[in-house]
């Protein structure tokens, strides 16, 4: 038994864990199972990443997603308090099978792509918070973090101009 | 390069302690005007100020490469403040120790601007005889690719005397504005703008590179706008102030792209480099619109735009609206000529384009012309004054187009000093008139305000070429240049010539119409007038001795051979031209005249400034009723005069309503008549009509046919099948974001699925 | 850690994308659109976690960076316009929603 | 020893885990009494004072209480998420545990073992991240039972730790700042020496910031608004009751002692005495971290409790104000000491 061999144990569990939780969320009606379910998808997410060799991103990906995104969603569905999907009667149906087989064709494209790819396995490889906040603020990266830091601030601002309550009425 | 950024962290850290406090200090030394002094116990305050300004003259003594960016950051410091806490001080009834600490700043910066200068003059000289250092803050503002802009400064021979100019011109403007503005309760407001616009204009001359320059630019540009339109409840002064910011803009659209170009010519934007790189290129020949050419021209309309050069000169005159001691700085000493700083910061470049040359001199001499000549008849002392500046900056284009560029900025700066001292004046009589601006009603002040008429007077007799003022010099040395370059040279020195003539004439029209004779205002006016109170005065007086001597600095070699005074301001300020005069044999191919000549032209000029005087003694002194005879006699040309050879009113037809209406009449009337002409019957002739005519009678009738029957059948089938097949599409496009989303999918399957082909 | 695991990895950001992607169709409450979004969105970084392994490439972690604040943007904006638009037509279901047509 | 080397590390690994649960569970026990007896003499009480000498077996007694309670499941509530929220709170509670150091390195055998469960090279991050998940469990919690004090309670409870994270976050850039490492053991490290090495005195904004918001964070007074009894009866938990009762209140413990620890690492200076001389020793750590619990205590029995409004308005408009701004100044810092 070897370091190797229980990291791939891992990545095995967490990966099953993430598309397992994937399904239910797809196939769950009640939009706060989904929403839980997507939370564990996200956790065994950064797992997964943490597996890859990339700690910095495993950590802000529960930070951004586990702990701010999933919270602002579960808000919404308590403050909408949105019921169960009532199974609308029989129109749609066409629709959704049709959207399934494009699914399935999508997985057939891509994955003969990447099955029949060969990715290698970079040596030496250090993803740690140091080396990517370098990458981040050492080149031409830095104005993109600029410009996403105004995007924030863009998207706050229409975030509360669009949910706030119109005082007319 | 001799500043070195390895210090500049911890001297950029200290530079803010003593400016922080020098102006506080500065407060409590002038600090006691009968409003308000500073609270608190002013012998803690005086002590704190002593300790603080020491330490930084210490520190700043030890890191002298911080200098420059404490010049700067002064005002700044003072706008930041002012701007923070403006209000408040005001409303601790502080107002006036808000403005003195506004003048503190500047003249603390006025200090080290002295301090800089001598600094700069003791650095060994470069081979040509340039002194320099460009400080450097110790990052770089842009990175990116190849485009690279440090945060740096240039101090140099050229900016070192605009720098001087500007702090010290300022300040003194920055003091009598807190006589003037003492009424006006939103002084503070006022002095914040004043130190913006100063810490603005600084960095446009300091700037070591042209984006740096841009960005002091744009801000005095701001900075005018904001100060046009001070009192803004007031239409036109708020209209003032936008037109000045809109047609800044046109030319500064042309400053940028200038840049843009200049980037790609020389790989650098820094001013150092771009001198050192454009000696290295070949000069343009004449009219050949080469690169160069384009961007000395691209930066031109820059600098007319900011200079109120034709055709961007509209915008000046409005700006008179603000208080009179922005105009004074903004738009006489500092600000208008930023365009002529620039051209002559970059001679060397110009130098290599004969046709920029031209131009400029062409549009320097046009401007000067249409500004003296509207001069002559304004009634509005300001109005006067401000289309003066409009001459008098045509004048400096004219010597930098001319390749006089040391002469221009001579020009430009005794020009600060006293058309400074003129704005100055008549703010001081507008002050006394209660706001009074019409020369007609004034009169016989000469008695009532006797240190205004006397600086007045001797502003007039600076501007007006009298020696050994000022002006004398400077126009003899801009004349002689201009005549010297031979071939068109000559003209312009003509031109030149009549306006210096039309400059005396008006300035002792205006002193005339405002000083002597008998006082023509209301009765409430006539018992109000007073003296202006010292604050006021004293920059006067400063400002006047300053006009007296500044001349002495240029005096022209030919005179200074005879009189044995050195011409100081062209041997210091002549290395920076250095390049630009090494081209300029190639462009003016013409052999100097003899010396006889300019002698010759010199005595032409003052012999003409003095008919201009006596003429204006004349008219306006000994029989004040003429002039109404002659306008009356000439009516046409003063209407066109008067009315500023309806520029203002052509724009608007042209640009503004233009292609709405007029051009809309002219194009429906030429549709109408040219294009149309012609129906058979009404109007003969070969228009639309006309054709119409002959094809309604002959040919329509054959076509009717086949147009009926092949046409339209076509048509219909095609709308038919159109009609029908939206009833299948209409149906993909039925709201649902779902749907869409799936033709997404669809699309995108399809790209990956030809995109896979080539990877598999 | 081997070429296998990290082609896995690749195939299973696949599959949630995919996964994702059906999620889009087959719900009908807006929010579970939104939610099957984000999904598609991790997908993304996992790929590009995995790709920036195989290849050493740091660049592929910072692109996740970015994903992650246009994803919390998003976000926000979305769940905004959510909330008012079922202010107004007070429901949550997608084919309600079909003000966008001819 | 016949165990390879990575069974020995699963081995010594496994052993930390047990050792800190068991001590985690203790000192949880111990808290429960030790509260209340102290807030008792704060408040001229006795307390709890019969059960065994000084009613120390009290902990005991109500763990075997709650133990033998009823289970009540309300008819309307959801009941998945019901049971899975106190599971999902102590969860959390005890991952984020995992990468607090509790001392250096010692050698037994020979083989040097680190005094941590993992150490971490983004520890910091992973302490957010447990934290922001702990969230879940509560509105877990509040949204399941199906009631409206307890939705209201998760709503409250989530919004707040919400708010107060960026708060205690951006306390923590500057200590990451200065450290130049998210690895916990490093920032205990940068504070080795002298007393004023510490970053509660190196930087006090920081420490202040972190005190409000580490207490909002886990709810104590004043910021205990989630179960604000007069208000909404017993917030999130008013529904629960026997072992999941006892489970959220295990929860909440364990958080406030995560936070003293976290606290006492990275602003007291962890292992270190605070004299060069003194050999640093886990000692220390621990009491500073019970130095930590006695302030929650402290505050519980001396400060009123907030507004929701207020508590909002002072950890949005103050608290993280506050905490921007020693950031830049510590920024500026750090780089003029770099230049």
């Amino acid at each position: 038994m070897s370091i190797a061999l229980f990291q791939a144990i891992l990545f095995y569990v967490f990966g099953a864990l993430a598309l397992g939780a994937a399904l239910v969320m797809v196939a769950q009606r009640n939009p706060t199972y989904s929403a839980f379910a997507l939370i564990v998808t996200l956790v065994s997410l950064s797992a997964v990443f943490g597996l890859l060799g990339s700690p910095f991103i495993a950590a802000l990906q529960i930070i951004v997603y586990a702990g701010a995104i999933m919270v602002l969603f579960l808000f919404v569905l308590m403050l909408l308090n949105v019921r169960t999907e009532v199974r609308a009667p029989g129109e749609g149906r066409v629709f959704k099978l049709v959207a399934i087989g494009f699914g399935a064709l999508l997985v057939g494209e891509i994955g003969s792509v990447l099955v029949a790819a060969r990715p290698a396995l970079a040596g030496g490889f250090d993803a740690s918070a140091r080396q990517v906040a370098r990458l981040l603020f050492e080149t031409q990266y830095l104005y993109v973090f600029e410009a996403t830091s105004i995007l924030i601030l863009a998207s706050l601002v229409g975030a509360i101009a669009l949910a706030k309550r119109d005082p007319s009425p | 390069m001799v500043a070195h950024s390895n210090h500049e962290p911890a001297s950029g850290h200290d530079e803010g302690a003593p400016a922080a406090h020098a102006p506080a200090g500065h407060g409590t030394g002038h600090g006691h005007p009968p409003e308000a002094g500073f609270a608190g116990s002013p012998w803690v305050v005086l002590l704190t100020f002593i300790l603080l300004f020491g330490a930084g003259g210490w520190l700043l003594r030890s890191f002298p490469d911080t200098v420059p960016f404490a010049i700067l950051l002064l005002p700044l410091l003072g706008f930041t403040v002012l701007a923070l806490f403006g209000d408040a001080i005001r409303d601790q009834g502080e107002g006036a120790g808000a403005c003195w600490l506004a003048c503190g700043t500047v003249l603390t910066s006025f200090a080290l601007a002295v301090a800089t200068v001598y600094r700069v003059m003791q650095f060994p000289a470069g081979d040509t005889g340039l002194r320099f250092t460009q400080p450097y803050l110790g990052f770089e503002w842009i990175a990116a690719g190849p485009f690279r802009v440090q945060m740096n400064l240039l101090v140099d021979n050229l900016s070192s005397v605009m720098v001087l100019v500007v702090t010290g011109v300022g300040s003194l403007i920055h003091i009598y504005s807190v006589g003037y503005m003492s009424h006006d309760p939103d002084r503070v407001r006022y002095f914040s703008y004043l130190n913006l616009f100063t810490f603005f204009m600084l960095l446009l001359v300091l700037g070591g590179n042209l984006p740096l320059l841009f960005v002091g630019w744009e801000g005095v540009g701001l900075c005018s706008y904001l100060l046009i339109g001070f009192w803004f409840t007031k239409k036109s002064a708020a209209d003032a102030g936008k037109k000045a910011f809109i047609v800044n803009r046109i030319g500064d659209v042309g400053l940028i792209l200038g840049m843009i170009l200049a980037f790609n010519l020389f790989g650098t934007l820094d001013l150092v480099d771009l001198v050192s790189n454009a000696t290295s290129l070949t000069e343009e020949s004449l009219w050949q619109f080469g690169p160069i050419t384009t961007v000395c021209l691209l930066l031109f309309l820059g600098a007319c735009g900011k200079s109120a050069q034709i055709p961007l000169h509209v915008w000046l005159p409005d700006a008179m609206e603000g208080p009179t001691p922005v105009s004074a700085l903004i738009h006489a000493a500092t600000m208008v000529t930023a365009g002529v700083y620039m051209v002559a910061r970059l001679g060397a470049l110009y130098s290599l384009s004969p046709t920029a040359m031209t131009v400029v001199a062409v549009i320097g001499t046009a401007t000067a012309v249409l500004g003296a000549t509207i001069a002559l008849v304004q009634t509005d002392i300001k109005k006067v004054l401000a289309y003066s500046t409009v001459s008098q900056l045509g004048y400096m284009f004219l010597a930098c187009g001319v390749g006089a560029f040391a002469a221009g900025v001579f020009h430009l700066m005794t020009h600060a000093f006293f058309k400074a001292l003129l704005f100055l004046g008549s703010g001081s009589v507008i002050h006394a008139m209660s706001g009074e601006q019409d020369m007609r009603n004034m009169g016989g002040l000469r008695s009532k305000l006797p240190w205004t008429h006397r600086t007045m007077l001797v502003g007039c007799i600076a501007i007006a070429s009298v020696p050994p003022l000022a002006g004398f010099f400077w126009k003899a040395e801009i004349l002689w240049s201009a005549y010297k370059i031979g071939g068109w040279g000559p003209y312009v020195w003509g031109m030149g010539l009549a306006v210096a003539a039309m400059t005396a004439f008006y300035m002792f029209r205006l002193y005339h119409m405002t000083f002597s004779g008998t006082f023509r205002g209301t009765e409430e006016q006539a018992h109000h007038v007073h003296e202006s109170p010292r604050t006021m005065v004293l920059p006067l007086q400063v400002l006047a001795v300053g006009s007296i001597l500044a001349g002495l600095l240029g005096v022209p070699a030919i005179l200074g051979d005879v009189l044995h005074i050195p011409n100081v301001f062209e041997r210091f300020t002549e290395p920076v031209f250095e390049a630009a005069h090494e081209a300029l044999p190639q462009v003016f191919t013409a052999a100097p005249p003899a010396h006889t000549i300019e002698m010759a032209l010199m005595a032409a000029s003052v012999t003409i400034a003095a008919f201009g005087i006596a003429l204006a003694w004349q008219l306006f002194q000994r029989h004040p009723e003429v002039p109404a005879r002659i306008a009356s006699s000439a009516a046409p040309v003063y209407r066109l005069l008067l009315d500023k050879y309806y520029v203002d009113e052509i724009y608007q037809a042209v640009f503004v309503r233009g292609l709405a209406l007029g051009g809309g009449k002219t194009l429906h009337a030429v549709d109408r008549y040219v294009v149309d002409g012609g129906d058979g019957e009404v109007r003969p002739g070969l228009g639309v009509n006309g054709i119409g005519w002959f094809v309604r009678e002959v040919v329509a009738k054959g076509s009717d046919v086949w147009d009926r029957y092949v046409v339209d059948g076509l048509v219909n089938l095609t709308a038919a099948i159109f009609d029908n097949m939206s009833y299948v599409f209409r149906s993909l496009q039925n709201g649902l974001v779902q749907h869409y989303a799936l033709s997404m999918l669809i699309i995108i399957l399809f790209m990956i699925g030809i995109g896979s082909r080539f990877i598999l | 850690m081997s070429p296998t695991l990290i082609q896995h990895a690749l195939l299973l950001s696949l599959a949630l994308f995919a996964i994702g992607v059906v999620g889009v169709f087959l719900r009908r409450n807006v929010i579970t659109v939104f939610m099957c979004i984000e999904l598609m969105l991790n997908a993304g970084n996992l790929a590009f976690i995995a790709f920036s392994r195989a290849w050493g490439n740091l660049e592929g972690q910072v692109l996740v960076f970015f994903v992650l604040t246009v994803a919390a943007a998003e976000a926000a904006v979305g769940l905004a316009i959510i909330i008012s638009i079922h202010r107004h037509k007070d429901t949550l279901d997608v084919d309600a929603f079909n003000l966008m047509k001819w | 020893m016949s165990l390879t080397p990575l069974q020995q590390e699963i081995a010594i690994s496994a052993l930390k885990v047990l050792v800190i649960f068991g001590a985690l569970m203790s000192l949880f026990s111990g808290m429960t009494y030790i509260e209340r007896r102290v807030l008792a003499f704060m408040q001229f009480r006795l307390g709890p004072n019969r059960t065994g000498p000084f009613g120390i077996l009290q902990p005991v007694a109500d763990g075997i209480k709650l133990f033998f309670k009823e289970e009540v499941i309300p008819a309307g509530a959801n009941k998945l998420l019901f049971v899975a929220a106190p599971a999902l709170a102590v969860v959390t509670a005890f991952l984020a545990v995992a990468v607090v150091p509790y001392g250096g390195t010692i050698h037994i055998k020979g083989r040097p073992i680190l005094l941590q469960i993992s150490d971490l090279e983004v520890g910091v991050l992973y302490l957010f991240a447990i934290s922001s998940l702990g969230v879940y469990g509560i509105v877990m919690a509040g949204w399941a039972a199906n009631n409206k004090y307890t939705l209201i309670g998760g709503l409250r409870s989530s919004a707040q730790m919400f708010s107060y994270e960026l708060a205690l976050g951006l306390s923590f850039v500057t200590l990451i700042m200065v450290a130049g490492s998210f690895r916990i053991r490093d920032i205990v490290d940068s504070q080795a020496g002298w007393i004023w090495h510490w970053n509660a005195i190196r930087q006090l904004p920081a420490f202040a910031v972190f005190l409000v918001a580490a207490t909002a964070e886990v709810n104590r007074t004043p910021f205990d608004l989630p179960e604000a009894e007069t208000e909404l009866v017993a917030g999130f938990h008013t529904e629960y009751s026997s072992m999941r009762f006892a489970l959220l209140q295990m929860a909440e413990y364990i958080n406030m002692i995560t936070a003293s620890a976290v606290g006492a690492n990275l602003f007291l200076g962890g292992w270190h005495f605070g004299l060069p001389g003194v050999p640093s020793s886990p000692l220390w750590f621990i009491g500073k971290m019970l130095a930590f619990l006695f302030f929650f205590i402290w505050l519980r029995g001396t400060v009123p409790r907030f507004r929701y409004d207020q508590l909002m308005h002072f950890g949005w408009k103050v608290l993280v104000p506050v905490a921007m701004a020693w950031i830049f100044v510590a920024a500026a810092l750090v780089l003029w000491r770099q230049a």
